[in-house]
């Protein structure tokens, strides 16, 4: 068994990353590995916006995401200071269901207990 | 020279914001009778080609917004020759009607609008 | 489990790497074409010392066909294929 | 005199192009032109979210071409179906000061009043 | 006023534009440099036909010295350029 | 194989965002006494040398951060010598110690790491 984080780093509106981070997340899991957590930074901190309002035939990947980490109980952490400088809040209600706050240094602690860490 | 405005799309279909605010774009500027045509080159030019099945990646196929166009009196996208042939160097059918246009052709036919917005 | 020297190379964009990049593979390594990465399989690639997968899902969603000298692996070889690599790498653009 | 219309479509927070989009229609109303208005699209709608928090010593450039904006009366509007999707909110409190929500319609009606546009 | 039929194009990434661009470029054309674009004054450009400028606040800014061929320009000359341009464009990536 | 993990830029200081977060990752990995290293190329080169006046563009200079490194005890950044050469020909001193490395010695120095993250 693998433990693995994942890191995004690209907007959720202008790149597959969140569809591809889900799919390799739910791979994992299925092959009993491990995803002890996945990280946000840059401009993928947008995804933690409870203000994402798609038309209604467009998928929202941000919130595929987060379900499946809530089901599987997969910390889904963000950025605090990469999503206040892009204007995301960090209170609900303006927070996405299952983002959850956090720090660089607490996704570098977890790091050393991850085997890989896989950017999408 | 023409008063037509040029929307200059290079990005790939699946970069889907770039390419569904494009095509938006472009109508909205033919809503109020503005003239304006829609220029594909690079990865832009796969919107041609409907995709196989876009839905298995949870991701908008926008380029049902190519079927609008005649019914807002568009006129057919210019499409990079080299790009289609590059990306799609053996297309099913082509889903939508287009104008295509080599290098130079190109580089005329850009010269001949007053604004190009680029996406 | 030993863990060959084996880079896991992940590449995203639709067009050909830099040279620079490339000159980074070896016999032992693996790059993977995935989202428009799978785009650049039409374009001119020079001969790789590596081993050339293409993502599944995401080639087959695009339309496309895999063709020699790559090979389609789906998204369990791709999870499989991370956790034995020695190091896995998103490149830049 | 010359009639502008200025279209932002990158990222406040990757980019110069704010700084630049203030920088040339400084200048530009200086020399006696018209900015008729400027427009705000794809990415560059981020900047219209009051929840921007920036370090004290980061320039926040969205605030600044604001401020011109308003000391100039040159409406800045952003279109409000990108910001939609971005997660930014489109009511106050949670819209930033001088940001005027608009759809494509009233670019596209207003561009036709304009001699040139601009992209930055 | 006449307006000469001259393109005012913007440059404002750090590398060269793709030889499809720069082959759109005629002797009464404008090509500024600005913003990142700047720093593509390093590079090896190809002999153009047109005009070639670069920002002076951007590129000052980025502790960079203009070189021949290329002239700086202020704020209020790029403001002047736009306006007298028959069309003005930003280059994509 | 080394433990280390490797924070890879490549945009330029100006695109703030990117060089300004890749450098607050690897401060945070240094922080929690995580070996890590930064590699410049392409134009994030132009980090090494302050830049004359970025307070004019209203932007953050964000490579008073490489200053820290020594806090740290982060080893000094390595440098692609080619993107030195094409993008500072004629540094003045460079205001940050640094690593140079050719091509041949990227690839070799790329191999070493556990991990390698793009910014």
């Amino acid at each position: 068994m693998t433990t693995f984080a994942l890191l995004l780093t690209h907007s959720p509106f202008a790149s597959q990353a969140f569809q591809s981070c889900l799919r390799f997340a739910k791979a994992a899991v299925q092959a009993n590995h491990q995803v002890e957590h996945i990280f946000l930074y840059q401009d993928a901190v947008l995804a933690a916006s409870a203000a994402i309002d798609l038309p209604s035939d467009e998928p929202n990947a941000a919130a595929l995401l987060a379900d499946f980490c809530q089901q599987q109980r997969i910390p889904l952490l963000f950025c605090s200071t990469a999503a206040e400088k892009r204007g995301v809040s960090l209170q609900p209600p303006q927070l996405g269901a299952g983002y959850e706050l956090a720090g660089l240094a607490e996704h570098a602690m977890r790091l050393s207990q991850c085997d890989k860490l896989v950017q999408f | 020279m023409s008063q037509a405005t040029l929307i200059w799309l290079q990005s790939s279909p699946y970069n889907s914001s770039a390419a569904r605010e494009a095509l938006d774009y472009t109508l909205a500027l033919a809503a109020v009778d503005s003239p304006v045509q829609l220029l594909l080159s690079g990865p832009a030019v796969c919107l041609l080609q409907a995709p196989a099945d876009i839905g298995a990646l949870q991701l908008k196929d926008c380029s049902k917004l190519l079927g609008l166009f005649e019914l807002y009196e568009l006129p057919a996208p210019l499409v990079c020759q080299h790009s289609l042939a590059l990306y799609l160097p053996e297309p099913r059918q082509l889903s939508y009607p287009c104008t295509l246009l080599s290098k130079v052709q190109m580089t005329e036919q850009l010269a001949f609008f007053r604004q190009i917005i680029t996406f | 489990m030993t863990l060959a020297p084996m880079k896991l190379v992940h590449w995203i964009y639709p067009e050909l790497p830099a040279q620079s990049l490339l000159a980074q593979l070896a016999p032992q390594d693996l790059l993977l074409l995935r989202q428009d990465g799978c785009y650049s399989l039409a374009l001119p690639w020079p001969e790789l010392p590596c081993r050339l997968r293409v993502l599944a899902t995401d080639l087959t969603a695009r339309g496309l066909n895999a063709k020699a000298p790559w090979q389609t692996i789906d998204d369990s070889d791709w999870v499989e294929l991370a956790a034995q690599a020695s190091q896995v790498v998103l490149w830049p653009h």
